[in-house]
This record gives structure tokens, sequence and C-alpha cells, in this order.
């Protein structure tokens, strides 16, 4: 390894620290949102410097893209929203300073202790369970960390289906209200160019998604970052209007919210005909139902990641496609 | 690897300034970010532990334990920002008050 | 490991994915027969299903399964025993009763169809179902946020500013306690390399580590189960949700926060804490049934008494950390599941009142009507319980904690047990006396009309406070499956 | 040293050269069209530059073919972003 590499990460903790104490320090709130972005995508290339690229990528599109962009359309919606009456004087007190040093206090100590009992565990190294290298080995999927969300822990995925679900349904509850504003498109009209680049990454992204998805089983990928990608496409199209907003939802949407949840605790009930144990895999065709599995789950991402983006109870395609230049 | 110990004291740091982010300011958007930032710590010390496991590859059950942690972090966020800007619209507020008073409203029942 | 018969992990998996799937079968048919009685039609399924694994747990003793057949460190276990086993006879119940409930009480066609609050509850139950049985750290992270993401939406559901503030308080919360819970469980994996709660507890591996992973891990549960210190969001939340929303978050969505402290200390950190840790946190617990006690007592709605009454009640249950005997184990699942009980109870019967008379203001308790005496008669019932006088589920488990608390020389821990079912009295008698106070000669106006109740709003909370009083009788013929799978730092 | 180490280095840092142009730029310029205008040309070249570099590094032809669609791709975006962006400031200054 090269010898300067130590001074890399030093410099690389030292500028998530900064970027991350500029956000939480910031007085406004767009400044803040653009600032988590950045530390998001400077987070992503630490995990990429400790040999995680996958992880990377999924934080780089998940984390720092689509939550980023539901921030900038809450910052948005801040200016949207009709009527938000000042209240009269301020609403909460300045805090007084004994509370002030009081929380700073509490996170420069738990800082501090954290920081010294990670370093120490992290130089630790317990065992790794020579059962769980064999299972992962001579599994008949390939990737390590696929054999782990869909086989191994996969009871935890299909929670975690639940949980993507829920955060739609939550937030379906608000929608009802009528004041507030949806996503607008831009103001007048449909930018050309946004327009054109969308009618040109359509393809691109489509493709990559597949490859992602389909390469998920023997090596990073899966999933997830497809549907992340799909759901991207979906906030581009939702973006230039090719998609417009419903106040219900429409059954085919239902159906697409719940298929991965379902297909999973489906085939987690099924696999009791052919196993004492919910979610075991059948011998013969491991693969071919965690491909399954995989494709349900993708569309079931890409579909909420949409909706949730959206602000929308349901949506459809437009009907008169906007035309080009 | 080198990486490993600047990278875990950085992952504990960060959760302080989270924390900070979530009970030293008022804003919800703030309070909402510092919480993302925790999170994000916690990922950041999970992948520094996923690159100690097995030599020849990483240890997958942190990789795993990450990816189901950043879905579930987005879900949680995109609800919350629902909450808040529902808040704002009904109250113009964007930060919860720290009344004593108690809640003197009606329940969905009626 | 021996496996279990294939009908046990068959009647597990219907208890952990059964109300899952049959909230998604709601939400993508939402026709309103079928959506009404889907839900009752599975609770008395899964009643059946609870009756035949605790007569097979009766011969084999406590279970442990694993998903996928893969057991630690490979997957995901789960581990039934006493206790676990008393939470799912909770959650049964209660269920039960909510979803006949709801059929009469929820209305919300308008702008939120009546499948979303389905849906939204049943995968609430699923994950509660499964918190009760989870055995690894990971799973219950995700669980936890699972259960939260669910009981804020329920929280929401009551829109409004109160509503939407006390949603988003309680999101914060939440979201704090599950970042700590997951901090401490990420520190657990960097010293140990495990999840599973088995594997830990065979692990010698005290330490400072141990120990500040277990208070992370602590702190992150008190926040989500609103024990004392950090309960700020839990009166309004619970008392602005959806009555018989309230009756879940009450007597089982705060509880499984407290249900896991219990199960972490004793089981894989059992021996980690020192003493004095233990007796602080029973000291918080005392401090939560003084607090909550007291401002149960000044509050002028019913449903804030009862949401304050949750606050003190919770606290009980951290007393079986100092005393860590039988009786005093015995005396909190009793505690645990006749609170939950005589709670769901209160808080259908105060949805009740608001249906009768639009509001639930203690004054409109004495409007005289006959109407009202019925639902008077369920709050009698179910305080008889939750103040624990005899004879009643509340009345044993106390006494038996009493028991404890003398028996190991803690005689303090007696006072605070008889001293908060003195407060909880108090609070009740004060609602009681609003409910049976003649009408003010003024408030028996004839304008202001009392809606009658459906027999579908007033039998569950009945049927609930009649259990919580059955509990007092059946307290010998529990023991034997109270006894089973305690863990090891209880003596025999 | 190769001499293909030399052509990688010194196209590197021709490429940082170009972002610290830009960046530079981004800081100093007065309003938002000529920061754009320093941005997005020089960002483009430098990273066109770096891309060049680590072809030359790679030394296979289907990195460079890779490295060129991700120039490309990077371009596109570029492109329209600054479009839009340079849009909204004429439709804010415009209000």
């Amino acid at each position: 390894m090269i010898p300067l590499s130590p001074v890399f990460d030093v410099l690389l903790g030292l500028g998530l620290l900064w970027l991350a104490w500029r956000v939480v320090a910031s007085r406004g709130r767009f400044t803040a949102v653009v600032l988590f972005m950045v530390f998001g995508l400077v987070m992503a290339i630490a995990w990429a410097r400790l040999g995680a690229p996958d992880l990377a990528l999924a934080e780089a599109a998940i984390s720092a893209g689509i939550t980023g962009a539901l921030l900038l359309n809450a910052c948005k919606a801040a200016y949207a929203d009709p009527g938000h009456p000042q209240p009269g004087g301020p609403a909460t007190p300045p805090p007084s300073s004994a509370r002030r040093w009081l929380v700073y206090a509490i996170c420069g100590g738990l800082g501090t202790a954290l920081a010294a009992t990670m370093a120490w565990l992290a130089l630790g190294r317990p065992d790794v369970a020579p059962e769980l290298r064999d299972a992962v080995s001579g599994h008949a999927v390939d990737n390590p960390v696929t054999v782990i969300l869909l086989d191994l822990r996969g009871y935890d995925t299909l929670l975690e289906m639940a949980v993507l679900l829920m955060a739609f349904l939550g937030l379906r509850i608000l929608m009802g209200h009528r004041d507030l504003a949806g996503l607008h498109p831009l103001p007048e009209g449909v930018p050309s160019m946004a327009d054109s680049l969308v009618a040109m990454a359509t393809p691109i992204l489509l493709i990559t998604a597949l490859y992602l998805f389909w390469t998920g089983t023997e090596a990073p990928g899966g999933a997830f970052q497809a549907g992340a990608l799909l759901g991207a496409l979906g906030v581009m199209y939702r973006l230039t209007g090719r998609i417009e907003p419903l106040d219900h939802t429409p059954a085919a949407l239902r159906l697409g919210l719940i298929l991965g949840l379902g297909v999973f605790a489906g085939f987690a009930c099924l696999s009791l005909i052919w196993s004492d144990w919910p979610l075991s895999y059948p011998a013969m065709a491991t693969a071919g139902v965690a491909l399954t599995i995989e494709l349900a789950m993708m569309i079931s991402i890409a579909v909420t990641l949409t909706l949730l983006f959206s602000g929308s109870a349901g949506i459809r395609l437009a009907r008169a496609p906007v035309q080009g230049p | 690897m080198t990486a490993v110990v600047p990278l875990a004291a950085t992952a504990g740091l960060l959760f302080a300034i989270g924390l900070y982010g979530m009970i030293g300011r008022t804003g919800l958007i703030h309070r909402l970010l510092g919480a993302n930032i925790m999170a994000s710590a916690i990922f950041l010390f999970l992948v520094v532990l996923s690159t100690r496991g097995i030599e020849a590859s990483a240890d997958p059950v942190p990789q795993a334990m990450v990816l189901t942690g950043i879905v579930i972090s987005v879900c949680i966020t995109a609800f919350a920002l629902g909450l808040i800007r529902y808040l704002r619209v009904m109250t113009g507020e964007d930060e919860l008050r720290r009344s004593t008073r108690d809640a003197d409203g009606q329940s969905a029942d009626d | 490991m021996t496996d279990p018969p294939p009908l046990v992990m068959a009647g597990h998996t219907a208890l952990l994915l059964g109300p899952l799937i049959c909230g998604l079968l709601v939400y993508l048919l939402p026709w309103p027969r079928f959506r009404d009685a889907a839900p009752i039609v599975l609770s008395a399924g899964l009643l059946v299903v609870l009756w035949y694994l605790s007569g097979e747990m009766l011969g084999t003793g406590p279970v442990t399964l694993a998903l996928g057949g893969h057991f630690a460190p490979l997957g995901i276990e789960l581990h039934v025993d006493a206790l676990a086993l008393a939470m799912l006879w909770l959650t049964g119940l209660v269920g039960l009763a909510v979803n006949v409930h709801i059929t009469a009480s929820v209305n919300l066609t308008e702008r939120f169809g009546p499948e979303g609050f389905r849906i939204l509850w049943l995968v609430l139950w699923s994950a509660l179902n499964a918190l009760f049985v989870a055995a690894d750290l990971f799973n219950i992270y995700v669980l936890l946020e699972l259960s939260a993401i669910t009981a804020i939406a329920l929280v929401a559901v009551s829109r409004g500013p109160e509503a939407v503030a006390a949603a988003t308080r309680y999101l914060f919360f939440a979201l704090a306690g599950s970042l700590f819970f997951l901090l401490g469980v990420a520190l657990v994996y960097a010293k140990t390399g495990l999840l599973a709660l088995r594997g830990l507890e065979s692990l010698q591996w005290h330490g400072p580590a141990s120990v500040f992973a277990l208070g992370l891990m602590t702190l992150g549960l008190a926040m989500k189960a609103a024990l004392f210190p950090v309960h700020a969001w839990l009166p309004r939340a619970h008392a602005i949700a959806p009555s018989a929303a309230s009756a879940l978050l009450s007597a089982l969505v705060a509880k499984a926060g407290v249900y896991l402290v219990i199960r972490l200390w004793s089981g894989p950190f059992d021996g980690h804490w020192p003493e004095f840790l233990g007796q602080s946190m029973a000291v918080l617990g005392a401090a939560g049934i003084a607090y909550g006690s007291i401002q149960a007592i000044r509050q002028s709605r019913l449903k804030l008494v009862i949401a304050y009454s949750t606050v003190a009640q919770l606290g009980y249950l951290l007393l079986v950390l100092p005393l860590a005997s039988v009786l005093a184990w015995h005396g909190v699942i009793y505690h645990a599941l006749s609170h939950g009980l005589a709670k769901a109870a209160l808080f259908l019967a105060a949805g009740n009142v608001i249906f009768m008379v639009g509001n639930d203001r203690l004054e409109s308790l004495s409007r005289g009507d006959h109407r009202l005496a019925g639902n008077a008669m369920v709050m009698a019932l179910a305080g008889v319980s939750l103040a624990g006088l005899p004879p009643s589920g509340g009345f044993i488990g106390k006494w038996w904690l009493i028991n404890a608390a003398l028996e190991s020389g803690q005689w303090w821990w007696a006072l605070v047990v008889g001293g908060g079912g003195l407060l909880t009295a108090a609070y009740v008698f004060r609602v009681l006396r609003y409910a049976m106070a003649e009408p003010h000669p003024d408030d028996g106006r004839p304008d202001l009309p009392v809606k009658r109740l459906p027999r579908r709003m007033f039998w569950p909370p009945m049927l609930l406070a009649l259990g919580a009083i059955a509990l007092g009788f059946a307290g010998q013929w529990l023991v034997p499956i109270l006894a089973l799978g305690r863990p090891g730092n209880i003596a025999g | 040293m190769s001499i293909s180490t030399v052509l990688t280095i010194a196209l590197v840092v021709a490429g940082c050269a170009f972002f610290l142009a830009g960046t530079v730029g981004l800081l100093r310029f007065p309003d938002t069209h000529s920061r754009l205008h320093a941005l997005t040309k020089a960002d483009n070249l430098g990273l066109g530059f770096i891309c060049a570099g680590l072809a030359v590094h790679g030394g296979s032809v289907t990195g460079a073919l890779e490295l060129a669609f991700v120039w490309a791709l990077a371009m596109m975006a570029a492109t329209v972003s600054a479009f839009l962006i340079a849009r909204w400031a004429d439709w804010t200054s415009d209000q």
C-alpha cells in the first residue's frame, strides 16, 4: 500500500467531520441539505476506500441521491406550500446557556468515549464463525451479501420491505390534506433540455438497472440498487411531467406496492411445504426462487420510491407526452 | 488495513455531531439531518468492521446490515419529511413547541 | 438441537406472518365485508394457534426456532418462553378486541380508506408478535423500526395540528431510540462478531465495552418505551391517537420496549452489569411510577389520565431487575398481562365515551345518562385491576412483587409497589367519582344527546376488563406455564 | 519510471489544475452565470484529462472505452444541469 494512505484516511475523516459539523451548525435549511448531500458523497468515497464499492454505490444512489432529492423537495415545498402564518413571537425561547453547555457536554463526552471505544474495537479481530464461511461459500448464489440478504437473514429483508411499504402508507395518511401542494413541475412548463436528457437517460438507466439486478447473484448489485435506479428514473419522469399525480391509488399500483413484500411473505409460508422451516429455499431451485423474489422486490422498491418522492397517492403516465423542441 | 483506526474514530465523533444536531438544534429539518448523520456514522463503523472479517473477502454480515439500514433510514426520512411538511402547513412552525400545556385536541373517534 | 414438530413451526409462522399477509390482502381487496371480517377471523384463528402452542410448550419447555433452518450464528433465531408466550397471548386478546371494536369505531372513508388503517395495524401486530419472540439483535432493530413507523402513522391518523405535532415528537424520540439501539448492536458485533442472543449468552465477554453497549441499547429502548426521564412523547401521542390505536400503543407497543430491556438484562447481559445499575434502573422505574401517577391525577381529560397511567405502570416492570427472584418474575409477567388487558379496556372505553358524548373531558362523564353507565362499569372493572385491588390480575402481580421484595430484604421496593397502588387508586377513583356524580342541574341539558353505543363497541372493552379481573382467579393454575424458561439469573 | 506513468501523472495533474481553476472561479466570480461558465467548462475538461490519464494508466481498450463513456455521461448531465441552473437564475431574477 502507498505510504501516503494514512494521511489520506485522516484527511477523509477530518473532511467528513467538518462537513457534518457544517450540516448541523448551518443556519439555513437549504445550505444544510446541500451540504448533507456532499457529506453523503464523501461518505461513499470513504466506503469505497474501505473496500466496499457496492455499499458505496448504494450509499451514493439511495442515501445521497434519493434522500437528497426528498430533502430538496421538502425545502422547495417550504416555499410552495400555502399560508404559513408566522407565529407571534419566537416559538421556543432560545435555549439557556446552561442547557447549551449541557448539550455540548453530552455530545463531547459521548463522542470521545465512542471514538475511543470504536477505534479500540475495530482493531480487535473476533473469529468469524467457520459455519458462516462455509455456508456463504457453498451457496447456490455466489455474491456473499446477497446470500445474507436473501437467505441467511432473509427475514430482515422481508421486514425491511414492510418498513418501505409502511413509510408510504404513513405518508398516505397525510396526503389527503387539500392544502399540501404536490410536487409541481417547473413553473413555466417543462424545459426542453431536461426532457431530452430524460429521454436519453431512460434506456441507459433501464439497462443499468437490469444489469445490476441480474448481476446481484454473483457480484455486487441486487434488488435494492436496481430498484433505487428505477426509482430515480421515476423521479426524473415525475420532475419532467411525464408522470402525473393521482389522488387515489389504482389497483395496479397497489399490487406493485405490495408485490415484493407479498411474494416474499408468500414464499415464507409456502416453504413449509418442502421443509420444516419457513423461508428455506428448495434445494433444486435456490437461484431461481431468489431471482423471482428479487425481481418482485425491485418492482416494489421502484414504485414505492417514486410514490414517496411524488408525494401523491398515485401516479399515471401523462396523457399527452411532452413534445421536444 | 490502515484505514481502520482513523475512520472508526471518525464514526464515533460523527455520531456525536449528529446527536448535537438532533438535540441541540430546534429546526426540524436540521434535527432530521442530525439523525441521518448519526445513522451514517453507525454505517461507517459497520463498514469498517466488514473489512476485518474473512481474510480473502469482506465480512458480508455488516455489509448486509448496512444495506438494510440504509433503506430503512431513507424510509423513515421520507415519512418524517411528510410529517414536518404537514406540521408546517397546519401550524406555520418549523419546530416543536416546548410547551408544558397539555394537548387539548380531539382524537379521530368522533 | 432437536427440531420441533412441524406444526409448531407452522403455528409460529402463522403468528409472525398471518397478520401481515392478512393486511396485504385487505389492502389489495378493500371490500367492506372482507376487510371487517378477515382480521376478526384471523385473530380468532391465532388464539387457537396460541392455545395449541401453549399446550405443546408445557410438554417440551421453551423452544428455539430458526428461520430457514439456519441456527445461530448463521441466521435469525426465534426464542419462545413463558414471558414471550404471555405477551403473545396479550397481543392476541387485545388484537381480537380491537379488531371487533374498529369495525364500528374507526370511520375514515372520506380521505383515508379504512383498509389503510387496517394494514397499518395488522403489520404492527405482526411486528409485535415478532418482537416478542425475537432472539437476534439486528432483527430486533428492524422490528423496532417497523413497529415505530406503524405506531407513529397510527397516531397521525387523527389529523389536525395536535396529532401531527404529537406524531412528529414521537417520531424524533423513536428515531433517536432506534439509532442508540443500533449503535449498541454495532458495538456488540464489533466485540463479539455475534448477533444472536443465544450465542452471546454462552460467550464470556465481560468488560467495559459490554456495559457501554448495554447502556446505549437500554437508552434506546427506554426512548421507545417512554420510561421515565425520556417519556415526554407518550402522553400526547397516546391521548390524541384514535382510541383503538391508543389501546394498542399503550397496552402493547410501549410495553414491548420494556420487555426487551428485561430480555437483554436478564438474558445475554446477565452478570455484565454491577448490582447498583439494576437498583438505579428500578429507581428510575419508581420515579416513573410517582411522576406518572401524580400527572394522571392532575389531568382533566380521560385519555390523558389513562396515558399518564401508562408512564406509571411501565415502571413496575423494571423492579424485576434488582429483585431477580421467581416470585418477582411471575409478578412482572402477571403485571404485564393484567395491565395490558386493563389499559386496552380503558382506552377502548374512553373511545366509547368520545363516541357517545363527543369529547373525553372528565366533566362529560357525569351526564347521568344510563347509556354511559355500562361504560363506567368497564372503567371501574379495569380500574380495580390497574390499582391492584383484589380480586384481580393486578392484585396478584403486585402481591407477588411485594412478597418478592420482602423476601429479598429490599423492603423499599415493597413500599414503592404499595404506594404506587395507592396513587393509582387515587386517579382511578377520581375518574369514577366524575362518572358516578349526580349531574349538575345545569348539565343535564336534553339538547346534548348521548349517542347509542353499538354492541360491537361495548363488549370488547367489557370482556378485556373482565379478563383482567379473571386473571386474579387463575394465578395458581397459570404458575406451571409461568415457570417455563425463566432466565438463568433467577434462582429456582 | 515508464513513459506511461509519466503521461498518466502529467494528464492527471493537468486535470486537477483545471478543477482547481474551476473551483476558484466558482468561489470568486460575482454572479450565477459567470460561475457556471467557470465551473462547467473547466470541470468538463478536467474530468476529461483525468479520464484520459486513467485510461493510459489502465492500458486496456475496454477500460478506455468505459472511461470515455463515463466522461460523455458526466458531460451530458453537466450540460443539462447548468442549463437548468441558469434558467432558474433568470427566473428568480425576473421575479
